[in-house]
């Protein structure tokens, strides 16, 4: 096996793992607190895609060349949009049916999210759209024949990408709102008897996920240069899968997860197949839950009698 | 698409408004394809080609004074869908043509529905060989039948209704293959897809071709429509030193594809086929710089006939560019109305269909000539290759 | 001496470092009504939970007596099973601390679904209602209309289980464990949350479980009164071992388990 | 004090407006061209606007006693005489049979379609409602019996009748196969996992190139009459149906054939779940979906009982893609995205989780709706998507409740 082949791919495969965990987040502190998956967390995602090419194309006419301005505004708009977004999302479509039926909330998400779709879809055209390249450039390995590179797009990813886990996880362990999420998520009922309004709290993480979910769809958008209104459905699910197989309900385990379901991608679609790349991920995803019920971070399931 | 609220203000009166369908006045003509969900944008091309042609047509006095209405079927690519669509197009709408439908899955299970109802339909996209050759309706050995009404029948059977506008694949492969083989005289040639109908069907058609003239491909693998990061691939492609890529898909894979091949410091040549014939196509890719040299098979370019030359200007006009298979669908309607012209007849798609087999239509696409199969007798593909301008025109006429 | 219907020996239970069971052995003679007390934590319901399979023992064997000889119900655990049912078809009935009743079932579905092991589950005689399906069918119907008479509750056989008051529930939990035909019937905590006058009808119940069904009683019981009333052998457990085991009158005047139950600050 | 209240909620409704405004003025407002942009703000303006007046009018408008009051908790038991049912049953039927003879071939294929997901609905009702394993890959038996049917065609010759039966096997194996390891997992993750599964079986028959067909699928005969086929000339030595009846072709017999058998087989599907509730293995599911603890406790296996379930469930769904290949004359992997799944699953909880009126109505009703919206064009997707969560919003358990069967006193 070729050593630079190995490393592009371990870089590939980190680059794509880290928008996943970033997605992911979402599902797992949305998944932590109330116990429901967001089906529409990938419409999230897809509409930062949108908001990233306005917010470029709008910061580029009013004047602001630097591409390091560009990029940090049109991540600051697109994460205070969608934090916005998942807040009135979770008031209007969620919030009424807490306590509800299981599977209500999901059967809604689904809804939301062929909403968003078509909404998109409705206002900006269907065509696919793109983004200018804004960062060109890459750090070599190797010689001018054998090398690996990481361009500087995919250091910007993996840096940001860290940077929020570590941010978000400081919020979550150190912060007042952080300390409230956690009491909601262990009881509900306690923590309002304790004086904290679960509803804010619960908004709160709604915002929180969407905004993470704007840090990726930027970014992931501004170094694929390309996306249409469907790019939500195939992110949602993978970066799910990853969520899971870190252990749902765990900020850790959706980045591991991320990580590594894009390794496995990468490794399995470079050295074995692609065709059969995704077959391979889920099927990892069953042989660890079938190990490792509740994901590999995950707190185990005790079974109260 | 702007003020698409007002948009659904108006067809909700329209909705509820009674139905005033003078019958056998107007001509009615399906439009049938992807308006919704992933794959809109080419629903749109096609829509936009019928409705500048039936709208020219219908000013210069319509077909015999009768004119033409378009009826919009939405089949989001879902074949369970495209079955139903059509069923309703010929019965409900009771049309006298169809254009359509686009993604090939959905043009099989329907073309089924208008072969039984003998209606003509002419696709302007679907490429796959499929769909002109069902296994269920082979052509027939007429000679026997003495009965002449029988014979008659038996023969005008022959002409298929369901016909194209567009190429093959396998015409389509064949011409890349030829290309790579001697033109770019590439020895070490990956070919990529994206799984789909169309996609694979290229990529399956290029590789046999390779084979007939002893070339194996250095890789065959599809990746998954819809995902953006092609990179593991890519790397992959350079580990077997590829010195062409060929690619079976659309533009909204393509894009990304060669994007992350050229940010890796990949410079194989780049072909593919008719599907990332869109502006689309250099967005998609991150910009001009990208789809530079980039070769594509499409139509032969309709700016070289005169009519073809003002339609596309006249499209120019109202702001939209036509691209893809816009043109296509604008000749599907010339054909069918050619059709209806000139054999009298308005609904019997076999009776259409031989018509147009054996006479043949001026459009705006140039002079098209079918067999009764209803493929065109001449695809009539040329290699095109885009320029640092994002713009694409024919090999050797840059 | 007859051998008792079900004899645990050096039961010992492990969470994470923690000894929940330290050697517990004890006996409970058939036909008997015996209670097993202790402060909250010493391991009763872990306990019971060994007994009616839900954990399995690290070590020590629990033995049913069967015919002549006797299972070991540890053994039948484990594997991919579980385990679980095949403790209760070998005739252990339980009843639980937070009422485990099916809620959005009626009241009679709930008597069914417990007779299960009793009706014909054949499908193709269930679709086409063959004689035999409706045979088995009316049976478990009867027997089921029999238990809710006997727990006080015929009227409300077609009411929806999680409708039903608390006291109702707890007795409904008892005739669903009845319905399996058990041999033996493990009551967790049955008086918890009931008034004195339902306090009382669940004693009479429980008396009439063994002298007129002939059902081996083993119950856990906060409540002292309800046990000494009720119990011939107690069993007394703290920190997970058995500090005492006789009858009421010694138990009330066993010193160890009185420094139990009041003293229990001076160890810690 | 009224005009302090009618002050607030001016500033509420006026606080909504400027939420909307921002939410959507970028997406509807700043439309993307290139990498230029076209900026238009009456589109948000107007949104914004119609969104303030909603919330104005909707705040007189006691929202909460609307819902509440449709959420009562009482038994709903199944008390009319089983006579009652029956006629009720075969009034239906005999309706729904009739169809063909006066509907148009668009109307019966919309209906085949729709019964399609009927049984679909009807399967994974099984799984979901009864037993309650929440199932998000239900669309992989779907298609293991749409293709059985396809490649038994291809490979041994299976003709439709055949196939009935070995679609029906083969889902309840693959359900079985798919069941035994996620036995063992709860909730949410059994979701993923089944997620995974579905997705799995999808991708295997897109790339397994050589046996599937991959993208371009495979061909599935349409259904004989005893052999005889519905085409206008049969194939290779066989007469067609309509030359052995002395009747004119018309291509609509093959549509209204289809649609009585698969009528036929919703029919005894319907009367075999109802059985089924009335069954000591139903009576399981629904046990072990309300408490899985309980059952242990009682004697019963959860894992044959999981099993069964998914195996029941699998295999109503095999026969459904028996029905829809033969319908559709072909099969593909587009038909089995996970998009299917989703679909099933919101008729399951929109028809009231349990409830077989419930799924056979929502399945109508989600599939006939899309059609009823085609003069909507483009926005029908949208329209449908408000439904289902505005339906949720209204009726979170469910537009029609599960009844329970209802027991009479028996003498003695």
């Amino acid at each position: 096996m070729d050593f630079y082949v190995l490393g592009q791919q371990l870089v590939n495969g980190l680059v794509l793992g880290a928008t996943y965990g970033l997605v992911a987040v979402g599902y797992t502190m949305v998944y932590g607190i109330i116990g429901m998956i967001n089906f529409a967390h990938g419409e999230i995602y897809m509409l930062s895609a949108y908001l990233t090419a306005i917010g470029v194309s709008v910061l580029s006419y009013w004047g602001f060349g630097s591409p390091w301005a560009l990029i940090a505004l049109t991540l600051l708009f697109a994460m205070a949009i969608t934090s916005l977004y998942g807040v009135v999302i979770e008031r209007l479509a969620y919030r009424p049916l807490r306590g509800s039926n299981r599977l209500a909330p999901l059967i809604s998400a689904i809804g939301v999210s062929l909403i968003l779709q078509n909404y998109v879809q409705l206002s900006q055209g269907a065509r696919n759209q793109g983004v200018p390249t804004l960062i060109d450039g890459a750090l070599r390995f190797g010689d001018q024949e054998h090398f690996f590179q990481i361009t500087y797009m995919q250091v910007v990813i993996i840096v940001v990408a860290f940077i929020s886990m570590l941010g978000l996880n400081l919020i979550v362990r150190y912060t007042t709102l952080g300390r409230a999420c956690r009491a909601v998520q262990q009881d509900r009922e306690m923590a309002q008897i304790l004086g904290i309004h679960a509803d804010r709290i619960i908004a709160a993480v709604f915002a929180m996920g969407a905004a993470m979910a704007a840090v990726a769809g930027v970014l992931i958008t501004l170094n694929y240069g390309s996306f249409d209104f469907f790019v939500g459905f195939i992110t949602g699910i993978k970066a799910f899968t990853a969520a899971v197989l870190g252990g749902i309900g765990s900020l850790p385990g959706a980045m591991l997860g991320g990580v590594l379901l894009g390794l496995a991608e990468s490794l399995f679609s470079g050295f074995v197949n692609s065709d059969y790349k995704d077959v391979f991920a889920f099927g990892l995803l069953v042989a660890i839950l079938i190990f490792r019920p509740s994901g590999l971070l995950g707190k185990p399931i005790v079974e109260k009698v | 698409m702007q003020s698409w609220l007002g948009r659904l203000a108006l067809s909700l009166v329209l909705a509820s408004a009674p139905y005033l369908q003078a019958a056998g006045k107007e001509i009615v003509i399906g439009v049938a394809g992807p308006h919704t969900g992933a794959n809109a944008p080419f629903g749109l091309q096609l829509w936009k080609g019928a409705e500048l042609a039936a709208q020219q047509i219908n000013e210069a006095g319509g077909v015999d004074g009768r004119k033409l209405r378009l009826v919009k079927a939405d089949d989001a690519c879902v074949p369970a869908q495209a079955k139903s669509v059509a069923n309703k197009l010929v019965n409900t709408d009771a049309v006298n043509a169809v254009i359509g439908h686009f993604c090939s899955s959905s043009t099989i299970p329907a073309a089924s529905v208008y072969r039984e109802s003998d209606v003509l339909m002419i696709t302007p996209a679907s490429t796959n060989p499929r769909v002109t050759e069902d296994e269920n309706y082979k052509t027939k050995d007429c000679s026997a039948l003495t009965d002449a009404k029988k014979k008659e029948s038996c023969e005008l059977g022959n002409y298929s209704p369901i016909m194209r506008m567009c190429g093959r694949d396998d015409q389509q492969g064949v011409e890349a293959a030829e290309f790579i083989a001697t033109k770019l005289k590439a020895k070490r040639i990956a070919v990529i897809h994206d799984k789909d109908t169309y996609g694979q069907g290229l990529a399956d058609a290029m590789r046999a071709h390779l084979k007939t003239i002893g070339l194996e491909p250095v890789l065959y693998e599809g990746l998954t429509r819809g995902e953006k990061d092609f990179n593991a691939l890519v790397t992959k492609i350079k580990a077997t030193k590829a010195d062409a890529v060929y690619f079976g898909g659309l533009h909204s894979e393509a894009g990304p594809l060669l994007k992350q091949m050229r940010e890796q410091g990949l410079k194989s040549a780049f072909i593919s086929g008719d599907g990332i014939v869109s502006n689309d196509f250099v967005s998609a890719a991150g910009g001009e710089q990208f789809v530079s040299g980039v070769y594509m098979t499409f139509g032969a370019d309709p700016r070289k006939f005169p009519e073809g030359k003002k339609v596309v200007e006249t499209f120019r006009k109202t702001g939209y560019e036509p691209e893809g298979y816009t043109l296509y669908s604008y000749a599907a309607v010339q054909a069918i109305v050619a059709a209806i012209k000139g054999s009298g007849d308005d609904r019997d798609g076999h009776k259409l269909s031989k018509w147009l087999v054996e006479n043949g239509v001026n459009t705006v696409m140039g002079q098209a000539k079918w067999n009764p199969k209803g493929d065109l007798l001449k695809s009539g593909y040329v290699m095109y290759v885009w320029d640092q301008k994002g713009k694409y025109a024919e090999v050797g006429q840059l | 001496m007859v051998q008792p219907l079900l004899q645990v020996e050096n039961l010992l239970v492990r969470f994470g470092g923690i000894l929940a069971l330290n050697h517990v052995s004890f006996a409970v003679a058939e036909g008997s009504i015996t209670a097993l007390i202790g402060p909250n934590g010493a391991g009763k319901t872990t306990v019971f939970n060994c007994l009616t399979g839900f954990y399995r023992a690290h070590e020590g064997r629990i033995l049913l007596r069967e015919g002549e000889g006797a299972r070991d119900l540890v053994r039948e655990l484990g594997g991919f099973w579980g385990g679980t049912h095949r403790v209760a078809r070998a005739g252990i009935a339980r009843t639980f601390q937070n009422i485990r009743l099916f809620a959005d079932m009626s009241v009679l579905e709930n008597l069914l679904v417990a007779q299960h092991r009793q009706l014909n589950r054949n499908l193709i005689s269930g679709f086409l209602q063959l004689a035999s399906f409706r045979k088995a069918e009316a049976e478990a119907i009867d027997f089921a209309h029999f238990w809710l008479k006997t727990v006080g509750l015929e009227g409300s056989a077609n009411q929806l289980a999680g409708a039903l008051s608390y006291g109702n529930q707890r007795r409904l939990e008892i005739a669903r464990s009845m319905c399996t035909r058990p041999r033996l019937i493990c009551l967790d905590e049955p008086a918890a949350g009931l008034n004195p006058k339902e306090t009382d009808q669940l004693a009479e119940l429980i008396r009439a479980l063994r002298s007129e069904h002939k059902v081996t009683v083993l119950v856990i019981e906060h409540d002292m009164s309800l046990v000494m009333g009720i119990s011939e052998h107690i069993i007394v457990l703290n920190y997970g071992q058995v500090i005492a085991a006789a009858d009421p009158q010694a138990i009330q005047h066993d010193p160890k388990v009185l420094a139990a139950y009041l003293g229990s600050e001076d160890q810690a | 004090m009224a005009k302090t209240r009618l002050i607030q909620r001016i500033l509420a409704a006026l606080g909504a407006g400027i939420i909307a405004f921002i939410l959507v003025g970028p997406i509807m407002g700043l439309k993307i061209e290139g990498y230029d942009f076209v900026a238009n703000w009456t589109s948000p303006l107007t949104l914004a606007a119609f969104v303030c007046i909603a919330r104005l009018v909707l705040g007189y408008v006691p929202l909460d006693r609307i819902r509440h009051s449709h959420s009562d908790t009482a038994p709903r038991q199944t008390k009319r005489s089983p006579v009652q049912v029956a006629a009720l049953g075969v009034l239906l039927v005999v309706l729904a049979a009739s169809l063909p003879f006066f509907a148009s071939k668009y109307w019966i294929s919309v209906s085949i379609i729709a019964l399609i997901y009927v049984l679909l609905g009807l399967g994974l009702n099984i799984v979901v409602g009864l037993a309650g394993l929440l199932d998000l890959g239900f669309v992989g038996f779907y298609a293991v019996g749409a293709y059985g049917y396809a490649l038994g065609f291809k490979y041994f010759g299976l003709g439709f009748w055949g196939a009935l039966p070995t679609g029906a096997l083969m889902a309840g194996l693959f359900g079985a196969i798919l069941g035994f390891p996620v036995l063992r997992m709860h909730g949410d993750y059994l979701a993923i996992v089944t997620l995974g599964f579905g997705e799995i079986i999808r991708l295997i028959l897109n790339n397994w190139l050589d046996v599937t067909g991959g993208p371009n699928g495979l061909d599935a005969p349409p259904p004989t009459f005893f052999g005889w086929e519905f085409k206008r000339a049969a194939t290779q030595g066989g007469v067609p149906f309509h030359e052995v009846f002395n009747l004119d072709y018309s291509p609509q017999v093959l549509d209204s054939f289809v649609y009585l058998v698969l009528l036929a087989a919703v029919v005894i599907t319907i009367y075999a779940v109802m059985r089924l509730r009335r069954m000591p293995v139903g009576r399981a599911w629904e046990a072990l979906r309300e408490d899985e603890i309980a059952c242990r406790s009682l004697g019963l296996n959860h894992v044959t009982i999981k099993l069964s379930a998914f195996m029941m469930g699998a295999s109503i769904g095999g026969v459904a893609g028996v029905f829809f290949a033969a319908y559709q004359g072909f099969v593909s992997p587009v038909s089995f995205s996970f998009f299917e799944s989703a679909l099933v699953l919101a008729i399951v909880v929109l028809g009231g989780m349990g409830s077989l009126t419930g799924v056979v109505l929502s399945a109508l009703f989600l599939t006939m709706m899309p059609e009823f919206l085609r003069e909507f064009a483009d926005y029908r997707i949208l329209v449908f998507g408000f439904a289902m969560v505005l339906i949720m919003l209204w009726k979170p358990r469910g537009l029609v409740q599960m009844r329970r069967p209802y027991f009479g006193l028996r003498g003695n």
